[in-house]
């Protein structure tokens, strides 16, 4: 009986079980529960990409209104991929921060934290998973939220203002993304994104539109942290407790790029947007600033936690990159980097919290001699890090790979050139902490330093483990991105294709194109 | 029902007229005391003259009895705000401009 | 002789790549009692050149084998084919690696170094990683394992962890990182790109309708991509490696990494553009200068230095060169020269750097002003310097005359007298700053001074140092295997 | 001329839009940030508002013998959107608090001081 | 006529506006927020809006404004003079207000009845919507049936808020509050009149919940309206015995109840074998199964924000008890 219903699930089980976390108030018990849930839509998303990838795209009408009236969820390849990557982070950093929380936040404070943390995984998870524009605000609002709940959860009293200048800079962003919603709306009457896309392409020009896509574009490019509006990231990532870094930094600004993607391809239409607007050049050129930009600001940190976090920047600029190619091997190049750096960045992010959890600190000055004392976190720091800078055998060099071959696909030698080039800067940041880590001798009175408990090493490796396994066999991250990536090209197409035919009733032009992603599915 | 529309606009006239010296009292009047003074009488008076004359405007159905319940409401609270206001401002230590003038006399 | 006749061909290779590495694990896991350790080293390090002896007597048979492992991208998959020049390059690999083994045993314990465990470890692993990059089967494989190869060894050079050591880490790794990840994984994907497969070809994978401006670039790309060919001016990393103790040198210079980085090049000149295909770019000629001016102004440099092993690697620098212009030359006896070189350079550089060793062990000397007379003290081990140098000028009776041969005859079959001046010059030079040395060793007085009493050094330094000596003479009299193989090579290539 | 007829009310909305956003990029005062953010929401609740407003409509309440309503559409989304503002201003108000008793100031520049100052 | 009184709100809104970007003492500045919201309330009147309206007044005019009131009684009432340069923003603020000028000129002309919006989505609510439905508040109808997930997420919003609040104040009770009382103890009449008021409030409230259907109103207005009666009789009777009243935990409960009531709901239509949150299988007929659902969600949304203002404002007030108001 459920199998009809499994396009909610992902959202519903969270969102069911935080306020029954807030009211069980005993953390082992909510830790259970969490996990539990978490697993479950993993579980479920993974059925969700396994049925996306046989039979096509899954639409559920919410409330059994059909839409353009109601909300619907929609479901195709490429959400349910990083819905996957999403939800399957989420699973291993709840079981990572048990232990690690019970050093950073007070246990009054546990209780909340699990309530929020699984509101924000209900929340993306509903960004992921909507077919309806505004819908889709009002989750990344409940992410948002909850996240803003989360990043403030910690000790340091300077997340306290990296989280103001967050929600500030996130409100800015919804509201953006809201007025251009909104000026869409005005010209189309209506919210369901398949069916904006067709009324959108009944005018060929107009300004209106044109400014709503520069909103929209604006709005997500804050929550993404797009080079030029990145400035909250760097501080909220390096003052959040842990956990949360390990996942935020590997699922919320992934899901941002997914909406980018989503609105590009699916709403405006590739040809639209790069065509008539020319946005991938202004795309491109901010993705290789903020590749080089960040990357040299994440050598001359002396906080690990904030070398990660402007790393993190540059890899969104790899995503958006990709994007910005205009071609299916480039919108794959970026999908299956938006999971894999979710691997990477998540064991990163876990092996640092890790050493807070035995140092107290994640300054540089933390890290000499660790090799010894926590060989298993460093040698987990090492291979994570060896990906992120793309060494063969690992994640990195599949994406790397990709997105060269998609530059060079484009001809654009130069842009290849300087996607290699930029990791290099990775080479050097991740570099000085495995010097440190490996040929520095530990301070005095850290001797009796200790390796972490298992439930954190275990979640570390699982996700270590997975960045090599999908770097040596890419069979399912590369069919499903470029499943996706050739589904979301075709269905842009389709739809500039409609511009000329769409004189008809709109539910005929929903099933042309319906019947048509049909067809490239089979 | 000519007669009741003309008492109608007589009253909602008289509650402008009331409304308005009771702003010109805020701004004109010296101190706190009489500024809340005039405020509080003429806007309790105005807004009950215009619900009435509003009242009369209706055809006596379910928001004749809305209005005369916001009439009602008005006429507990209103008075009760601009009382506590001046109770609480001489709990807090403001004086009347006449004892301040004494105070400055004898300093 | 093939001791593995039970087995498949294509379970050969798995022997080859894993052997080394069960090895590696095993010595981790005997860290802790050394003799048992240094067995375990010995006796992976036979039976790995046992098992590339099976592979090598199939090879001549002309039985071809080949391994599929797994698909990274779809289409693109790790895989191993043997072919001749990969068995030349694995043979001299495997077989120095017994000698250097018993080497190292000698130098660690005569220097007593610390982290010994992690050295072997590191040892025995970055020989399965060259045995993997000598059948790889595709450039991606290539690429692959060239990068486990310099990662592997990272913790080699920095062996010593002091200041120094790190600096000379850094150099090794930041040079050899950047350009295999700038040129070499740039010039992949760009071959990728424009042909569509990554395969290696005999006669190579481009023909007449690719732009012939962008092969160039790609062939430039792939030259200085390979940065572990020590192409100048990517060069620097080799001399910066010298912080290293000397068995690390020796896998360094003779048995694995910049051989695996020439290896790669002939590779690529013969089976990725082809003979022929590369005689029709004008780049090839670029490049072929390039190692040219390598060879002459390395060697140069070697002329001023005054520390031994800075000397040698300098002429290593050099002597690679040759291999890339034997390559770049685009003729049959270029490339066998090339391949030839591999094997005798091989052998008469380890022979010098385990000299160079045991001098430092025993007489505690590093600067080549101080050898005075030192032959007096240690004639077995001058004797063998004498056959390495030798070996290295080119001339008879040691092997690297026959390779130097093949070369000169290259560069006069299609006239580039660029090279053959080259050549010539830099035999000169080689000439200049090793005959000096053994003059010194042998007609000068020691220095006045010091009169500690030293004779030879331990037998488990001397002996593979004697055995490396006589090998550099051996192949110069019967060249019959490496020559087969690297003719073979090229017959298989039209 | 028309245009202005048109448009006027976008317009002014748009002026006040864009006083809000101004308060809230200029404000040193965190507080003030706030309310800035505040009035920026609102007005885009009534650009909202306003494109669902059809002349001579009358609110979208079944009332007999009326045929022209105003679009329900918007209004169900703006109620959705002031409940998120108000969630939003709550969070960043008890922020402010909580930032007021760490570092006794909620000038923004004074606390940027004193985190350079740790 | 409704255009002119349109634009002189507009107008009015454009000075407060403006006033508020200059004036430097903050209560003054949220005092002006507070007009500012009750004009856009207006605003929306006038444009046939009024479940906003209703909404913009309890919320922007009531609940924001007692907030950031509740803010300024910690954190001191003026802005200190800001010295880096406002030409920066200045210059972001014009772009951007240029770049929305340069969208509006293509809009569709205000007001006219044949807009693409009133074309397109809408007139299916404004027609089949009291069949379908049921209820003579098309804005319900949508609210509740047509994009109810809209509103589910709308509270859980308002849940993370109150988790939010709670993780970062938290409220405090402390026992030497009690005798510090808050300084309306010795107001007579101000406890006459709110004993005497608050019921009327709670009253309407109600009348707001369940009258939703039919008029303006519904779960959230509600919500507000009955927690704002709270929050009058923690200001007149102080907090220790608004705690003993209505706990901070009940609220908890409460809160959580309200989105698990909702999300319930539409667990159960599930279970009957419809779609998520479709209400048509909860009865026999699908009209009265409409009734129940909407019903149901509606008082679910009414709990839950009930909940979370009044906790939220705990929070603040518990606050402030412990630092003296200047």
């Amino acid at each position: 009986m459920l199998e009809q219903h499994l396009a909610v699930l992902p959202i519903l089980l969270p969102l069911m079980a935080a306020p029954i976390v807030l009211i069980l108030g005993r953390n082992a018990l909510s830790w259970g529960l969490a996990i539990l849930v978490s697993g479950l839509a993993c579980f479920v998303a993974w059925q969700l990409l396994a049925a996306t990838l046989s039979d096509g795209v899954i639409r559920y009408a919410v409330g059994g209104w059909a839409p353009p009236w109601g909300i619907e969820m929609r479901i195709d390849t490429a959400n349910a991929f990083v819905l996957l990557a999403v939800t399957a982070i989420s699973t291993f950093v709840l079981l990572y921060s048990k232990e690690s929380i019970k050093k950073e936040m007070d246990e009054s404070q546990h209780g909340l934290f699990y309530t929020a943390y699984l509101l924000c995984l209900a929340g993306l998870s509903g960004i992921l998973i909507t077919g309806d524009a505004f819908n889709l605000f009002v989750f990344l609002e409940i992410s948002s939220l909850a996240t803003y709940t989360l990043v403030s959860l910690a000790r340091d009293r300077r997340c306290l203002t990296a989280t103001f200048r967050y929600l500030v800079m996130g409100t800015i962003g919804a509201t953006f993304i809201l007025i251009g919603v909104g000026m869409l709306y005005m010209k189309t009457g209506t919210l369901n994104m398949l069916d904006l896309a067709e009324r959108i392409h009944a005018y060929d020009s107009s300004r209106t539109i044109n400014t709503g896509l520069a909103f929209i574009m604006v709005g997500v490019s804050i929550k993404l942290a797009l080079f030029p509006l990145h400035a909250w990231l760097p501080a909220a990532y390096t003052h959040a407790p842990s956990a949360v870094t390990a996942f935020l930094a590997s699922t919320a600004t992934k899901v941002a790029v997914y909406v980018m993607i989503r609105f590009i391809f699916t709403v405006f239409g590739a040809e639209h947007v790069f065509e008539d607007m020319s946005m991938d050049w202004i795309l491109m050129v901010l993705a290789i600033v903020a590749i080089f930009k960040c990357s040299y600001m994440a050598t001359v940190q002396s906080n690990v936690k904030t070398v990660l976090a402007y790393s993190s920047v540059a890899q969104i600029g790899y995503m958006v990159l990709g994007i910005s190619l205009v071609s299916a091997t480039g919108l794959m190049a970026s999908l299956i980097h938006i999971f894999n750096h979710a691997l990477m960045k998540g064991a990163l992010f876990m092996a640092v919290g890790a050493v807070f959890y035995r140092m107290g600190s994640v300054d540089i000055k933390a890290f000499r001699g660790l090799g010894r004392l926590m060989p298993w976190t460093m040698a987990a720091f090492t291979l994570a890090g060896l990906s992120i800078i793309g060494v063969p055998l690992t994640v990195g060099f599949v994406s790397k790979w990709y997105l060269v071959t998609a530059a060079l696909e484009q001809n654009h030698w130069v842009v290849a050139g300087l996607v290699l080039a930029g990791s290099l800067l990775a080479v050097v940041y991740i570099g000085r902490v495995l010097e440190a880590a490996y040929f520095q001798q530990p301070d005095e009175g850290q001797a009796d330093v200790k390796e972490v408990p298992l439930t954190m090493l275990i979640p570390m490796w699982l996700l270590v483990l997975a960045n090599v396994y999908f770097g040596v066999d890419t069979s399912l991250t590369s069919e499903a991105a470029k499943h996706a990536s050739d589904l979301l090209f075709q269905n842009s197409d389709a739809i500039s294709a409609l511009m000329d035919s769409l004189h008809g009733p709109t539910a005929q032009a929903v099933s042309e194109t319906s019947g048509l992603t049909g067809e490239v599915l089979q | 029902m000519a007669v009741l529309d003309i008492i109608s606009s007589i009253l909602l006239l008289l509650g402008v007229f009331f409304g308005i010296s009771g702003a010109m009292g805020l701004f004109r009047f010296p101190d706190f005391f009489t500024r809340v003074h005039a405020s509080s009488v003429t806007d309790t008076l105005a807004a009950m003259l215009i619900i009435g004359g509003l009242l009369l405007q209706t055809s006596f159905d379910l928001n004749t009895a809305k209005l005369l319940f916001i009439l009602l409401f008005l006429m507990v609270t209103s008075p009760t705000a601009s009382h506590a206001l001046a109770k609480s401002a001489r709990h807090g230590g403001l004086l009347t401009l006449p004892e301040s003038r004494s105070d400055q006399k004898e300093s | 002789m093939n001791l593995w006749q039970g087995l498949a061909p294509s379970q050969l290779i798995v022997l080859a790549v894993l052997v080394p590495f069960v090895g590696a694990l095993l010595v981790a896991a005997t860290g802790k009692k050394p003799n048992l350790r240094e067995a375990v080293t010995l006796v992976t390090a036979v039976t790995l050149f046992t098992v590339v002896m099976g592979i090598t007597d199939l090879t001549l048979q002309g039985t071809p084998i080949s391994l599929h492992i797994i698909d990274i991208f779809p289409g693109l998959s790790i895989q191993f084919d043997v072919e001749p020049l990969g068995v030349l390059f694995a043979l001299v690999a495997s077989f120095l690696w017994i000698v250097t083994s018993v080497y190292a045993v000698g130098y660690m314990r005569g220097n007593n170094e610390g982290n010994q465990t992690r050295f072997f470890f590191c040892f025995a692993f970055s020989i399965s990683s060259v045995m993997a990059i000598c059948f790889s089967g595709n450039l991606l494989t290539l690429f692959v394992f060239y990068e486990v190869l310099t990662l592997a060894t990272y913790p080699l050079v920095t062996h010593a962890g002091n200041d120094a050591a790190k600096q000379g880490g850094r150099t090794y790794l930041g040079i050899l990182l950047s350009t295999s990840i700038c040129f070499l994984l740039f010039a992949i994907v760009g071959t990728y790109s424009l042909t569509g497969t990554l395969e290696f070809k005999p006669g190579g994978v481009f023909d007449d309708t690719h732009n012939k401006a962008i092969m160039g670039l790609l062939l430039v790309l792939f030259s200085f991509g390979i940065g572990k060919a020590a192409l100048m001016p990517f060069h620097r990393w080799l001399p910066a490696a010298m912080v290293a103790p000397t068995p690390v040198s020796a896998l360094l210079h003779a048995v694995a990494v910049v051989k695996a980085g020439v290896f790669s090049i002939l590779k690529v000149a013969v089976y990725v553009f082809g003979i022929d295909g590369l005689s029709e770019l004008t780049a090839t000629d670029f490049v072929l200068y390039m190692a040219a001016a390598t060879m002459v102004i390395a060697s140069i440099i070697a002329l001023t230095k005054d520390n031994l092993k800075a000397r040698l690697a300098y002429s290593t620098v050099a002597q690679l060169s040759y291999i890339v212009l034997g390559a770049m030359l685009a003729t049959t006896a270029g490339a066998i020269g090339g391949a030839m070189h591999i094997a005798t350079h091989a052998f008469g550089k380890i022979t010098l750097f385990f000299v160079a060793g045991a001098i430092y062990t025993t007489a505690h000397k590093k600067l080549v002003s101080e050898l005075d007379g030192i032959g007096k003290r240690m004639p077995l081990t001058m004797a063998a310097f004498t056959i390495g140098a030798i070996s290295m000028i080119g001339l008879p009776p040691a092997a690297g005359f026959i390779s130097k041969w093949y070369l000169l005859l290259g560069a006069l079959d299609v006239g580039q007298w660029v090279a053959v001046i080259a050549l010539v010059l830099s035999t000169l030079l080689n000439a200049a700053y090793f005959i000096p040395i053994i003059y010194a060793a042998y007609f000068k007085q020691e220095k006045a001074g010091h009169h500690d009493t030293h004779g030879e050094a331990s037998l488990p330094i001397l002996i593979p140092l004697l055995i490396t000596a006589a090998m550099t003479l051996l192949v110069f009299f019967n060249p019959d295997l490496p020559l087969a193989l690297a003719k073979q090579m090229l017959e298989v290539s039209p | 001329m028309n245009h202005v007829l048109d448009y006027y009310n976008y317009w002014i909305v748009v002026f006040l839009m864009m006083s809000g956003f101004y308060i809230v990029i200029s404000a040193n005062n965190l507080v003030k940030k706030i309310v800035g953010l505040n009035i920026f929401q609102t007005s885009v609740f009534m650009l909202y508002i306003s494109m669902g407003k059809v002349s001579g409509g009358t609110a979208p309440i079944v009332v007999e013998g009326v045929t022209q309503y105003s679009n329900p559409l918007p209004h169900v989304l703006i109620l959705t959107a002031i409940v998120v503002g108000v969630a939003t201003t709550a969070v960043g108000l008890s922020l402010i608090v909580r930032i007021k008793r760490a570092y006794g100031t909620v000038e923004e520049n004074e606390f940027e001081n004193k985190d350079d100052a740790i | 006529m409704a255009e002119f009184i349109d634009l002189v709100l507009l107008a009015m809104l454009a000075i407060t506006a403006l006033r508020i970007i200059f004036l430097k003492d903050l209560f003054a500045v949220v005092m002006l927020f507070g007009i500012y919201s009750f004009l856009s309330a207006l605003i929306f009147v006038s444009l046939d809006a009024v479940d906003v309206a209703f909404t913009e007044a309890s919320v922007g005019a009531g609940i924001s404004t007692v907030l950031m009131l509740g803010t300024l009684a910690l954190t001191g009432r003026t802005e200190k003079e800001n010295q880096h340069s406002s030409l920066l923003p200045l210059v972001v603020v014009v772009v951007t207000g240029a770049a929305l000028i340069y969208g509006t000129l293509d809009m569709p002309p205000f007001g006219a009845a044949d807009n693409p919006i009133h074309e397109h989505v809408a007139p299916r609510y404004i027609e089949e919507s009291p069949k379908e439905v049921g209820l003579p508040n098309m804005v319900t109808s949508v609210l509740a049936s047509y994009r109810g997930f809209d509103t589910m997420g709308e509270t859980v919003v308002v849940f993370s808020a109150a988790i939010g609040v709670l993780s970062l104040l938290g409220v405090r009770r402390r026992k030497e509050n009690e005798s510090a009382e808050s300084g309306l103890m010795e107001h007579r009449v101000l406890h006459v009149i709110a004993k005497l008021v608050i019921p009327m409030i709670i009253l309407f409230a109600l009348y707001v919940q369940f009258h939703g259907d039919f008029g303006p109103g519904g779960g959230f207005q509600a919500g507000v309206i009955a927690a704002a009666a709270f929050i009058l009789y923690s200001l007149v009777f102080g907090l220790p015995r608004a705690f003993a009243v209505v706990s901070p935990t009940v609220l908890r409960y409460l809160a959580a109840f309200g989105v698990l009531l909702y999300a319930g709901v539409g667990v159960v239509s599930m279970l009957k074998g419809g779609h998520f949150l479709d209400y048509n299988v909860l009865a026999a007929n699908p009209i009265s199964g409409q009734h129940y659902g909407i019903i149901i969600i509606e008082l679910g949304v009414g709990i839950t924000v009930f909940a979370v203002m009044l906790s939220i404002f705990y929070a603040f007030g518990s606050q402030a008890e412990r630092s003296d108001i200047k």
